[in-house]
């Protein structure tokens, strides 16, 4: 488990996640009157296939320095009070929480709009890789790994 | 001319990491490896995809970390520096 | 406290805040990849003045009954797996949770969207009155209530 | 004539609710009222505004609820009802 948790940012690369309690009271500021907590959850269908299990590869101490990349830059273009980016490693079954982005920001909108920019910044920055398992029985595959070299 | 040909001869150690795919394929998640001194990113690319079918399949899809920080192909790679192949990620 | 659970809906109007851990199992589905919760917290200023309470006047039954609505009409217009709203009454001081929205939703952005929505039609029609009290020791005042008659 | 007069007189019975300011300069946050029969919301409010400055002065804002339920302002309240006049809420 990789983690860092300074005083307006914390991130956690593997281990369990932290309770959502603790996450809100960390990110919580008094000037800041939202808090947005995302959780991203195994889902049962990927594009037409049933999902039965993920499991999440990761360049640990990588996905950690990017996340604060991430972080640092969300909070120069956002009004964060703090931030915080929780990400599992290993095997994820449908139901489960895989990764938790959470905000706090003196408005609303402003809240739900960097932790969508955060989110899209994971999934293009971090090296983070998921395997989608299949309940047909058919190979497991590397999401984003099926492109040709063509 | 003695010396010139001691530079040429003159290598590196680097550390390669491989996830997912790659390292599944690789059969390791890391290696040591001697390469010439000087060599760049998209060089060592060119270089392990001749031997390496998976890295050749993905290799215009793949991105360069040395030391934890993405890098652009031609980033020279230095003794001791860990050079980890990133193919599209897919976290969250 | 008034509250009202059912399968895919969750209100509670007063009371203490149910824990997030319980609200994200509650409103988490197999098939959405997306869990978001909102936490309204107190804030310390308001319009340029400085807020150190807020105390909650509520429509209980009302309230209640207002919350159904806008859930239901959210499951029409969002995919949502479950959706839920908390709201405490009384006083609230800086820094503390007032009101909790969580859904479930396939996709995340369609997540923020539905609980913008959710809180725009909270504020807009549920039978809950803040009134803020400043640190300047000048009256309390209801929010909304300074409207003339003009 | 006997029949008429009655008519006239015949009264419901209706509990109003007040909240917020209304229920803090009203003094009370319940009371039953005695109204005459066929009276339509925006009667009870200009009724009650006459006497309750408060009122008065919100009346325009005010959005009538009768069995927890937003209703028009011609809507006739009826003998039981419960009435609330919501002042522009500000939850969340």
């Amino acid at each position: 488990m990789h983690h860092k948790k300074t005083e307006n940012i914390w991130i956690q690369i593997g281990g369990e996640l932290p309770a959502l309690e603790e996450i809100s009271k960390f990110v919580r500021r008094d000037h800041c009157g939202a808090v947005n907590l995302f959780e991203g959850v195994t889902r049962n269908h990927d594009s037409g296939k049933s999902v039965t299990l993920l499991s999440y590869d990761s360049y640990d101490e990588m996905a950690l320095s990017q996340c604060e990349v991430i972080l640092n830059r969300a909070m120069k273009e956002y009004p964060l009070g703090a931030a915080a980016i929780f990400h599992k490693t290993g095997e994820v079954p449908v139901g489960e929480v895989s990764m938790i982005v959470a905000v706090s920001t003196p408005h609303r909108k402003e809240s739900t709009q960097a932790v969508l920019a955060i989110i899209e910044q994971i999934k293009q920055d971090v090296p983070i890789w998921k395997k989608e398992f299949f309940d047909d029985e058919g190979e497991a595959v590397w999401k984003g790994g099926e492109i040709s070299s063509d | 001319m003695d010396r010139a040909v001691k530079a040429e001869l003159k290598t590196i150690e680097a550390e390669l990491r491989w996830f997912s795919q790659l390292a599944e394929k690789r059969g390791v998640r890391s290696e040591t490896i001697t390469l010439p001194s000087g060599i760049t990113g998209a060089e060592l690319i060119s270089q392990l995809a001749k031997e390496f079918d998976e890295l050749n399949r993905m290799k215009k899809h793949v991105r360069l970390a040395v030391n934890q920080s993405y890098v652009e192909p031609f980033t020279v790679i230095h003794d001791g520096d860990e050079v980890a192949f990133i193919t599209p990620v897919s976290g969250g």
